[in-house]
């Protein structure tokens, strides 16, 4: 089973979304209490897990924490075997419960538009009054984007995503700027990273404007740009994006061994 | 209570399913969606209804696109698995669906003030988001002990919660197992519980482990034998999720020709007298079998 | 989690509960009332602790007369089957204690918001009532959206729970069942929390069941296997209650001279290295034994 | 086993608690959602269940629903026979939420003070600042004096204890009188009824009072007057509270085999 509109790039050695999902795992410490989103996320915490991160504990907004790995690979976070051998099977209420208070360090949040200071729209293209495209909406995201001690955005790469000013903000990254976050209420957090299709992009501290900090293996700051909505700031020291390594890439396989996310 | 509360998949949706309801379902989000009811739903023709539930993986579409449906109060709408819910993105776009925008957050909190019979309950998600904009359940207010701003969501009390489970008695005691979302909130804010389940069992298995109830029974207003309910959702202890069975739904849902094709084979048949299972066919329902068991430790509730 | 948070009692108390902390205990009300820990924090001499909980049935009142108590949030300190808690009144009366009012529900609900992360929760109840004047963390405030008054309860967050569990790992994931009262928002909303066990047992018992566990392992700071560490609170699937300790506890702490027998007999033998099991004694185990075992039917985790 | 401070008072055939008892479980109607409160009310709900209203349902704040009687004499709800085969096994707050939405149609309290309105004490004598006596506290009793749809009073009948004015609300009756419920915010219910050691007293509809409607057998109204701390209105027909029918008696001799809380 293949996922038809995975992405289909192609670099040597590795597909794209193997490079994003690495990516994705490499922001997740150990000890960790990580908030697993949807999708390449998932596979990004059980590549953490099964390297670099093996005490890292999975929380999954459906009710499910957990401490190990699967045992057997999962499309999505509600497959049997993601709560067979869970260390707790309770309420969303619970898994907000433990976000809210500030107990979760990471978490990972797909988006459709973002804008320069990481506010991300899954929700209405073109506004709210008359839509040009509804898309599913919030989940989780703006709980995560509100409440975790830092969260990774993951989307693809297009100038029509990165957009100046969203058209509507599902979840909030730093509003208008610095101290927006504390204005408005939100307790701590904001986003920490953004993974695309092109490469690594974090926040400035003091604007928290959005900074190209790596492009992925090929792909130029100029690509990069050209694909953004506003002129993007780049990272003095720009790096390259590291590709995955043998291990990694075994253990993604292994996770999704159709390449349904991932690609073959 | 002795007397039972065992009905029909039909009995039960249209004797505690009327138009212009409310109607709670895919609580549990990714799990145990209660895909037969919404069905029957779709056979009654029912109208203007209007789904509460916190994600919705293809159930609401299919009500959507049946033309059942008037309102959406959720965080989510769409194909786990695939993306994009092509009824619902339409109905939205072409303005004939109205929607309350929420996070699973807010969606837990005002399913929780309405179990819980209080008019709101406080969060501090979503400050600073637009759900404010479309949503006018949520409003901001100050802490009256510390000052601090606090997202204040109103209560939701459906009319009904659709809830699909292991194992029921025919009196309305139940047990659930797995990750629950918010079923245990939705059950308790909602004026009428349909149960539909796997397997009805005797009472004393039941009462014999009344930690895994998750609604007592008096709240309970129906009970349906509905074996594969939950297909194509998983159900913890009976079947594995069939993610061909979303991934077919969602080209067939891309265009309306699609979609009465899929009606029609998997929706209409049962007013034909065909069960559910038969449809789905012996060998599908063998490679969704549990494969490796994992029977729990029993605890002792003796005396 | 591969470390392991198994610690004596002795340890886990001198390590996680420290003069002056607030403590939450006897979260489930009659049942699981985690005696054990308490009498450890008599022997420990603990001072100044805030002790907070629904009902106490004995517990906090031998705390109060052992001198470790500064200040109580509850809704009811007493002895359930023979009403005073001597200690406890005289302390009130005397002013060397310190009181914050609640009822069962604006206790519940102090402990759900600090179990949830919010400054505060509504509810309908305790309008009109004096609470308000001997409990500053209740304030009324209009619902944004219907103008009705609601009580504000101000969260509660503990310092640490000391929750007293039928069976646990030692990395602290564990299953508790039975009536829970409070427990899961009290684990939820401290510190630390203090697991005191009937039995340790295998991870896979614990995660083999995972709807039974009401407070995720990576919260759980200790682990102290504590057999026999809930009498005289009955413990579903171990012992019944001992009623009879309850009302020599009554007739004991009347007066100074009576706790300190008491004390003498039930509490300080433990330094002495006898077991609590020993000093209860066979036929006293054995008449509080389950005598009818009623074992739960399993429900299977499997994929 | 026996409860030393039990009243001790005897009446030929059946003991004042058993008649008290007795009382109580009238007060249940069948299929009514019962919120079970502490000591007498424990057996008034058991009688209740096994007489006229079968189909009576038991909320305990503990966290018990249980819709049949305990397979074994209780002392305590507490206990694990009252765990034992329930309908639900849960959290207090999941009972308390049964109450709030105004799901429990009648409850039991016990009280030390209590006013013309039914407003009851069970913390403070003497006042809260310098206390005479600290009791026991509210418990949930404020909850059920609060949100049940209605509830009723269990107590001794003393002229210490039926005050003009109580010390302390613990838990709200009907204030200063008619329309103090709803100026409060207080969503529904009020007291019903009073049973006591004397007699039976009930709620005028208008004034909110509380008004003597029955006498046990051997005490009269004006004994019932001079126990009261305040000048008691007596209802026009007022009835004599009928004894324990054998049935009643041998039920309640079952659930309280060593007149722990009825005596013998």
């Amino acid at each position: 089973m293949k996922k038809k509109d995975a992405f289909e790039t192609k670099t040597p050695g590795y597909t794209l979304p193997q490079l994003m999902v690495t990516a994705a795992a490499r922001e997740v410490f150990d000890h960790e209490t990580v908030f697993v989103g949807m999708r390449l996320p998932l596979l990004g915490f059980l590549l953490a897990k099964s390297t670099h991160a093996p005490h890292a504990v999975g929380v999954y907004e459906l009710g499910v924490v957990r401490d190990t790995v699967s045992p057997e690979p999962i499309l999505t976070m509600g497959d049997l075997p993601n709560l067979s051998g869970a260390s707790w099977l309770a309420d969303t209420i619970d898994m907000m419960g433990l976000l809210q208070k500030g107990l979760v360090d990471v978490s990972f949040i797909g988006g459709a538009q973002v804008d320069r200071f990481g506010n991300l729209n899954t929700s209405y293209i073109g506004g709210f009054r008359s839509p040009r495209t509804r898309l599913p909406g919030s989940g989780g995201a703006c709980d995560l984007a509100s409440l975790a001690k830092r969260h990774i955005i993951v989307m693809t790469h297009e100038k029509r995503r990165f957009k100046e000013k969203v058209d509507y903000i599902t979840s909030p990254g730093y509003g208008e700027g610095p101290g927006w976050r504390e204005r408005v209420g939100l307790p701590r957090g904001g986003p920490c990273a953004v993974i695309t299709t092109l490469g690594i992009l974090r926040f400035d501290p003091d604007s928290k404007e959005m900074i190209l900090v790596s492009v992925h293996p090929g792909v130029s700051a100029e690509t990069v740009q050209s694909h953004t909505g506003w002129p993007l700031k780049t990272a003095r020291n720009l790096a390259q994006t590291p590709p995955p390594t043998r291990e990694e890439l075994t253990v993604i396989r292994r996770f999704d061994p159709g390449g349904y996310w991932t690609g073959t | 209570m002795d007397f039972t509360k065992r009905l029909s998949l039909s009995e039960a949706v249209s004797r505690f399913v009327q138009d212009g309801d409310s109607v709670a379902m895919g609580c549990a989000q990714e799990t145990l969606i209660p895909f037969a009811a919404g069905h029957e739903m779709i056979r009654r023709q029912k109208k203007n209804l209007t789904l509460i539930g916190p994600i919705s993986d293809i159930l609401f579409d299919q009500l959507v696109g049946a033309g059942c449906v008037a309102e959406i109060r959720a965080a989510w709408i769409g194909n786990v698995i695939t993306g994009s819910a092509y009824h619902f993105r339409r109905a939205v776009e072409e303005k004939t669906l109205r929607i309350k925008d929420h996070s699973n957050l807010t969606l837990a909190m005002a399913l929780k003030a309405g179990a819980m019979g209080v008019p709101f309950m406080p969060t501090s998600t979503a400050l600073g988001s637009d759900l404010y904009r479309t949503n006018p359940d949520l409003k901001t207010v100050s802490c009256p002990f510390s000052g601090v701003p606090v997202t204040a969501v109103a209560a939701l009390t459906p009319d009904v919660a659709v809830v699909h489970v292991q194992r029921a008695d025919i009196f309305g005691n139940s047990h659930v197992w797995g990750n629950l979302g918010v079923t245990r909130e939705a059950c308790l804010a909602s004026r009428h519980v349909i149960l539909t389940a796997e397997e009805i069992v005797d009472t004393k298995v039941i009462t014999g482990d009344p930690n895994r109830v998750v609604v007592p029974g008096f709240r309970v207003s129906a009970v349906v034998h509905a074996p594969w309910g939950g297909h194509p959702s998983p159900v913890p202890g009976y079947y594995n999720r069939d993610h061909q069975a979303f991934i077919d739904y969602r080209n067939c849902s891309k265009t309306p020709e699609g979609f009465r094709a899929w009606r029609k084979e998997w929706v209409d048949p049962v007013d034909d007298g065909r069960t559910y299972a038969e449809i789905l066919g012996k060998a599908r329902r063998e490679s969704l079998a549990i494969k490796h068991r994992r029977p729990s430790v029993p605890v002792d509730y003796g005396y």
